[in-house]
């Protein structure tokens, strides 16, 4: 007659692919919402890249690490903070949504686990993402000068950007677990509110750390950003990988590409557990004091 | 002071605070849908300018259908019907939330196409579900003083008039929540609050004890209709699901189905409109399986339903549906103890509002 | 009945009236304290914007300290220094942008936080609602504006020309808001005529896109090739923040040609722009309360 | 037959901060607040919302929770259903433990909230949203299709399951509340206020669905909150009455109506009722007091009116006393109580008359 609820691998399956389909769904609802993203992706670019442009010569000598052309620098360096970004609030906005929904509860007491929760609720934004840079690399390239000369070497750029992307989703979940935890509910949490000024101001995005004060370059290194991108930046249009960009490449005797991944890995072992951990405390302290549904 | 000069300009409505003549509103076949967005509204316009091109018009539902009904002043008027109805449509045009299609209608003397803002001065209203509207940041008590001085009333009269209506909602100790942390039942309670703050000639309610305990509903029924409708003489118009509170509140009641009002009358004469006969309801101890026939034997008898629900002692209901109760009774119960049984219990069940109302609605809901 | 109805005849028990203007006022400053109440109820997010702000011209100042050589010749007019140029652009556009949005984002927040129901039934009626949220849009970005500019002077030494117009630069802001007010009223009443209600409209939307680029906000228009220069020249802002611009960088005052010219350019697109705004939210209005779009509850 | 939930005295506390009573600055800012604490300018109160409660449910069974606003039911249901820990006690549903095979409980418990825990998707569809829920427990395709084919012919959304939720009326999305709960089919099922704001229609097709289908052909345990006296005293088994986070009675309707002392009234319509009859009745025990006006002095036709502590007690020894004076009996009316004055009796008010 009544029977238990199974979730066997088939089931978790089809529930991850309706989760991928849902966020596809909603946001493909509004027809012309996909030209809109467009649109902010290409004034997002332009800014820069017209200022960069003027620019052109003048800043040569402190891109030289980078190959020099500033263009190529800073549309590179928006692209990959795109990825990196994203990783970085996916988790977050994915509780987020099921929380001011009211779907959270009725999840929460459904048979599917809370990695597969997680997961499911944020991948939508990872697929979201993949699709901007897409554009990003088209507009960049077409429009506004990216050059990917020099020796390139996508599979290390893209590895790079893996470890690093492995790195900020432990962030992330870090940041999603403090909804629990500090009920951080108005759209920011202190930890990818901290990590976002870091990125902005001293991690290379948009100009290189040389021409900022040293105490500042030392700030960037504490976010896996600032290496990802230099050393990302270095393997895409990078030509003297030797030159040491970094404060913190002067204290190794290794080569900047090796400190930099090592500095990704220790990240990523780092954040990765803690977050995980952080966010099951969440839950927890969640159910104690009854705060998983929108009122109390 | 003003709202009374005003009615005095309208000599004819002096005993009718609410009047529609013929009151329709349509909406077009597919609404507008607020999860649209504007792209999906641009393609949706131009598609219609073709369609239209092809076909003349558009269809339509029809919400509010040529609704006339009177409402006396100082009536506690009730507004039943299914889910869909019209109900909360009706009380939004009377509202002046919604602009009528066809018709007009005076509300305390006011023309709700051209005097909106006068009636809006002469009513109050609550909306089922609008406590998202008061300001989160603000605690009960400052929401309820921020509105009463909305409505015009001078502070230290908003101060007091809050506190007695935080005193009847038993609010008291809810007083510094935010609306945020509140139960569903006491927001509510804030709704019927704002609601209580002043004292307007017309007042709407759309379902008011909805989420309220017994209790609790007990109390918001008898300020209702003893210091609002009674003392100060309110016209009070209310839509609701309870039928025993209609039953209990409304000098007369409305039926509604399908935007159509399909009966206006005082609970006591529908319930009799759907009385056919009597329904005698007979306890029986130890009874025989062919109780049920012997009764059917007696003359006057329309139809006997029997149920025993504990066969080891036979005892069990006997429902006798017969036009007169009186003639009959006595012969049953006759029946029942020469049958050997025994007449524990016997009740002359009468029509609830209930059955008006499924009989009003029930059947074509059915189909 | 008789007795119910003696009663029930209006003896002047009644208190509702028709709003008169004190109420109103009350109303508008009550609905704005309480808009300020709640940015500053959730304090962290609260504090988090104000630094978002700070970080956000921080960025502006680094990258115009990394390529300002280079931008220079282009800044003559302005006193030729691309800091101050990009601080005082993004301190303009968040005023300017304040009177784009705010008339569609306080229909937004009446309509999705079901405000408007309570006060389109209550005698003040919905504008005293809209009219307090969007002064507070307004509070704010004054916030804003006080911080970038404390910060540029401040922070980043950044000074202003000699004898810097702050008259003028006023007069040029707040025709300019006139001017995009009227394109705000334009954005809001496509709520109900286009049913935008999900917190974007074409009408903001596409003249945030064009302001960005080719107003002026983060470079000057001369860097741009000819077509990007003939879309700027449509929109008032370019004009506004030029004016504004040349007064406080390089004290230009009113009797200077250029101010002149941006300053009736300015008039007339507001005598353009008002006009229409003003008919079309009107029109929207009454759509909404026809096909019942002025409150969710259904 | 064994117990579907078992609760051992339940215990959950709110630590809630004492707002100041203008509330700037403080809000959701929790962990403000916790500082406030440390630092003694803020006291918290604790809100006992379950209180030691004892709670045996038997398998099968239709279960009833009264009380008013805020005496925990809700509090206790999520307690049961893993979405709270509680503070003290424990709960066995089904035989498993709330707190340390959540899991498994998760796995054969079912939920039907009402208002805010809705939960839906506004850009899907009615059908799409019951899919996606199907899927999130773990339904085969075939089997969800059939089942949602069913509860929104139930419920009566048939015809709507096209349309996306900001569409439907109020009314319609509780309905859809429901349909969700009816396509899954787990051995215990909790319902939290089902039919509020449904029209009398729609909520006894429900109810009588919840009776028949779920309760007596699927076997299925239910535990039902309702603010609606009618529904609870026709639909439940048992029924429990919680106020301030206590249970008060608990117990058959029969049973919880014996618990208040009651005054009920018989009217009998009889011919021929002399002052010797009255004197009879207000003989036999039980009978508080006797009135009877005659309307008719002729065949002595009238009214008698009997106060007394239980009508269905007295009354067989009435109409035989009737009888006896071969008197004729033409209408019976007697007021019986209904769960609502137990409500009120047992929530603390009583009955205002």
């Amino acid at each position: 007659m009544t029977e238990e609820l199974r979730m066997d691998r088939r089931a978790n399956l089809r529930a991850m692919w309706t989760f991928v389909k849902r966020d596809l769904k909603i946001w493909t609802y509004f027809k012309l919402n996909f030209l809109i993203d467009i649109a902010g992706i290409f004034s997002n670019i332009a800014i820069y890249a017209i200022i960069a442009m003027v620019a052109g010569k003048a800043v040569e000598s402190s891109l030289n690490p980078f190959g020099g052309d500033y263009a190529s620098y800073v549309i590179l360096g928006i692209i990959f903070n795109e990825i990196m970004s994203t990783s970085l609030s996916a988790p977050y906005w994915g509780t987020m949504d099921a929380f001011w929904t009211g779907r959270l509860e009725i999840l929460m007491i459904s048979p599917i686990s809370t990695p597969l929760f997680v997961t499911g609720t944020s991948i939508g934004r990872y697929v979201r993402s993949l699709i901007n840079v897409a554009f990003y690399l088209i507009f960049g390239a077409l429009l506004f000068g990216l050059k990917l000369g020099g020796t390139i070497n996508y599979g290390l750029a893209i590895l790079y950007i893996l470890v690093a992307t492995i790195a900020c989703t432990g962030l992330g979940l870090m940041g999603a677990s403090l909804i629990y935890l500090i009920e951080a509910r108005g759209g920011e949490d202190p930890i990818r509110w901290i990590v976002g000024i870091l990125v902005g101001l001293a991690s290379g995005v948009y100009y290189p750390l040389s021409i900022l004060p040293q105490w500042m370059q030392w700030l960037g290194c504490l976010i896996p950003q600032t290496y990802a991108l230099d050393a990302a930046r270095r393997s895409m249009i990078g030509e003297a990988i030797r030159a040491k960009t970094l404060p913190i490449h002067g204290l190794f005797s290794a080569s900047p590409m090796m400190v930099d991944m090592a500095a990704l890995i220790a990240f990523s072992l780092v954040t990765v557990p803690l977050g995980w951990w952080m966010y099951n405390q969440g839950v927890r302290r969640a159910k104690m004091d009854g705060r998983l549904s929108r009122w109390v | 002071m003003e709202t009374y000069r005003k009615i005095r300009r309208h000599p004819q409505m002096q005993d009718y605070a609410i009047e529609t003549f013929n009151l329709s509103k349509r909406f077009g076949i597919k609404p507008l849908e607020e999860w649209k967005g504007w792209e999906d509204q641009l393609t949706h316009l131009i598609k219609e300018r073709l369609q239209k091109k092809g076909k003349n018009g558009k269809r339509e539902t029809t919400a509010v259908d040529c609704v006339n009904t009177k409402v006396k002043r100082g009536e506690f008027f009730g507004l039943l019907g299914p889910n869909g109805a019209g109900k909360t449509t009706l009380i939004k045009l009377l509202t002046c939330l919604l602009y009528p299609d066809e018709g007009t209608a005076l509300v305390n003397g006011f023309d709700i196409r051209k005097e909106g803002d006068k009636v809006r001065a002469s009513m109050n209203v609550i909306i089922s579900g609008g406590w998202l509207g008061f300001n989160f940041a603000l605690t009960v008590q400052q929401n309820l003083e921020f509105f009463a001085r909305i409505y015009g009333l001078q502070k230290d009269l908003a101060k007091e008039r809050v506190a007695e209506v935080l005193d009847i909602l038993d609010l008291k100790d809810k007083r510094t929540e935010v609306p945020l942390y509140l139960s569903s039942g006491m927001r509510q309670k804030l709704l019927l609050g704002k609601a209580f703050l002043v004292r307007a000639p017309v007042l709407f309610l759309d379902e008011p004890t909805i989420g309220l305990d017994p209790r609790a509903a007990y109390d918001v029924r008898d300020f209702v209709k003893n210091k609002l409708n009674r003392e100060y003489g309110i016209t009070v118009l209310m839509s609701t699901h309870y039928m025993e509170e209609a039953d209990l509140l409304c000098d007369r009641v409305a039926i509604m189905h399908e935007g159509k009002i399909v009966a206006t009358d005082t609970p006591e004469d529908l319930k009799s409109s759907v009385k056919k006969g009597d329904l005698l309801e007979l306890k029986v101890a130890n009874m025989t399986p062919d109780l049920a026939e012997k009764i059917k034997g007696l003359d006057g008898i329309d139809d006997v339903v029997m149920h025993i629900t504990d066969p080891v002692s036979g005892v069990g209901t006997v429902r006798v549906r017969t036009p007169n109760g009186r003639k009959i009774l006595a012969d049953v119960s006759k029946t029942i103890e020469e049958e050997g049984a025994s007449v524990k219990f016997v009740n002359n069940v009468d029509p609830t509002l209930e059955d008006v109302f499924i009989n009003f609605t029930g059947k074509r809901l059915r189909e | 009945m008789s007795a119910q109805r003696e009663l029930a005849s209006p003896t002047g028990k009644y208190e509702v009236k028709k709003a008169d203007w004190k109420t109103m006022l009350w109303a508008v400053w009550a609905n704005f304290k309480s808009a300020v109440l709640g940015w500053t109820f959730f304090l962290a997010s609260f504090v988090m914007n104000i630094t978002g702000m700070v970080v956000n011209i921080c960025i502006f100042y680094f990258l115009a300290t990394f390529t300002g050589s280079a931008m220079a010749p282009y800044l003559a007019k302005y006193g030729g220094n691309f800091a101050a140029y990009i601080v005082l652009g993004i301190a303009f556009n968040s005023y300017l942008g304040a009177s784009l949005n705010s008339f569609y984002n306080s229909y937004c927040n009446g309509y999705w936080g079901c405000s408007f129901e309570l006060y389109a039934t209550s005698p003040v009626g919905i504008k005293a609602y809209m009219a307090g949220v969007i002064l507070f849009d307004y509070f704010v970005a004054t916030i804003s504006v006080f911080l970038y500019i404390l910060f540029g002077v401040a922070v980043f030494n950044i000074s202003f020309g000699s004898g810097a117009n702050f008259g003028v630069a006023a007069l040029a802001m707040i025709a300019g808001m006139v001017a995009v007010g009227g394109i705000g009223l334009v954005a809001a009443s496509t709520f109900t005529l286009l049913n935008a209600k999900q917190w974007s409209n074409p009408v903001t939307w596409f003249v945030n896109f064009l302001t960005g680029l080719v107003s002026g906000v983060y470079f000057p228009l001369e860097v741009l090739p000819e077509w990007g220069r003939a879309i700027g020249y449509l929109l008032p802002q370019t004009y506004a923040y030029d004016a504004a611009r040349m007064a406080l960088l390089s004290g230009a005052t009113i009797t200077n040609p250029l101010i002149i010219s941006d300053l009736s350019e300015l008039f007339i697109s507001a005598l353009i722009t008002v006009p229409i705004g003003v008919f079309l939210f009107r029109r929207s209005l009454r759509k909404a309360e026809k096909d019942g779009t002025l409150s969710r509850w259904s | 037959m064994g117990y579907a939930i078992e609760v051992l005295d339940l215990t959950k506390k709110f630590r809630k901060v004492k707002r100041i009573p203008t509330d700037a600055g403080f809000g959701e800012a929790h962990w403000i607040m916790a500082l406030g604490l440390k630092l003694k300018f803020l006291k918290a109160e604790e809100m006992v919302a379950v209180d030691h409660v004892n709670l045996k449910v038997k398998e099968g069974e239709l279960f009833g929770l009264l009380g008013p606003n805020g005496a925990g039911k809700t509090t206790l249901i999520k307690c049961l259903s893993t979405l709270l820990i509680p503070d003290g006690g424990s709960a066995l549903i089904n035989g498993y433990d709330v707190l340390r095979e959540s899991d498994r409980v998760k796995r054969c418990i079912n939920l039907v909230g009402s208002g805010n825990w809705i939960g839906f998707d506004w850009a899907l569809t009615v059908r799409e949203n019951l899919e996606f829920f199907a899927n999130m427990y773990g339904l085969r395709s075939g089997v969800a299709k059939e089942r949602i084919d069913e509860a929104l012919k139930i419920v009566g959304l048939k015809e709507k399951e096209k349309e996306t939720p900001s569409k439907i009326s109020s009314g319609m999305r509780q309905k859809m509340i429901i349909a969700k709960g009816f396509i899954i089919r787990t051995p215990i099922f909790f319902m939290d206020e089902p039919t509020i704001g449904l029209d009398p229609v729609s909520a006894k097709d429900i109810r009588t669905y919840i009776k028949e289908k779920l309760s007596e052909e699927l076997g299925e345990t239910i535990v039902l909150t309702t603010h609606y006296m009618q529904e609870a005293e026709q639909l439940c088994d048992r029924i429990a009455i919680m106020d301030r986070g206590k249970i008060v009675a608990c117990g058959t309707t029969r049973e919880l109506k014996d618990m208040i002392v009651r005054q009920e009234v018989i009217e009998i319509e009889a011919i021929n009722i002399g002052t010797k009859l009255t004197n009879e009745i207000r003989r036999i025990d039980l009978v508080d007091n006797v009135a009877n006006h005659i309307d008719d002095e002729a065949t002595l036709t009238g009214t008698i009116r009997i106060h007394t502590k239980d009508a269905e007690l007295v009354l067989p020894a009435i109409l035989n006393s009737i009888e006896r004076n071969d008197g004729k009996v033409l209408h019976v009316a007697a007021s019986q109580p209904t769960l609502e004055d137990v409500f009120m009796k047992l929530t603390g008010k009583g009955l205002m008359e």
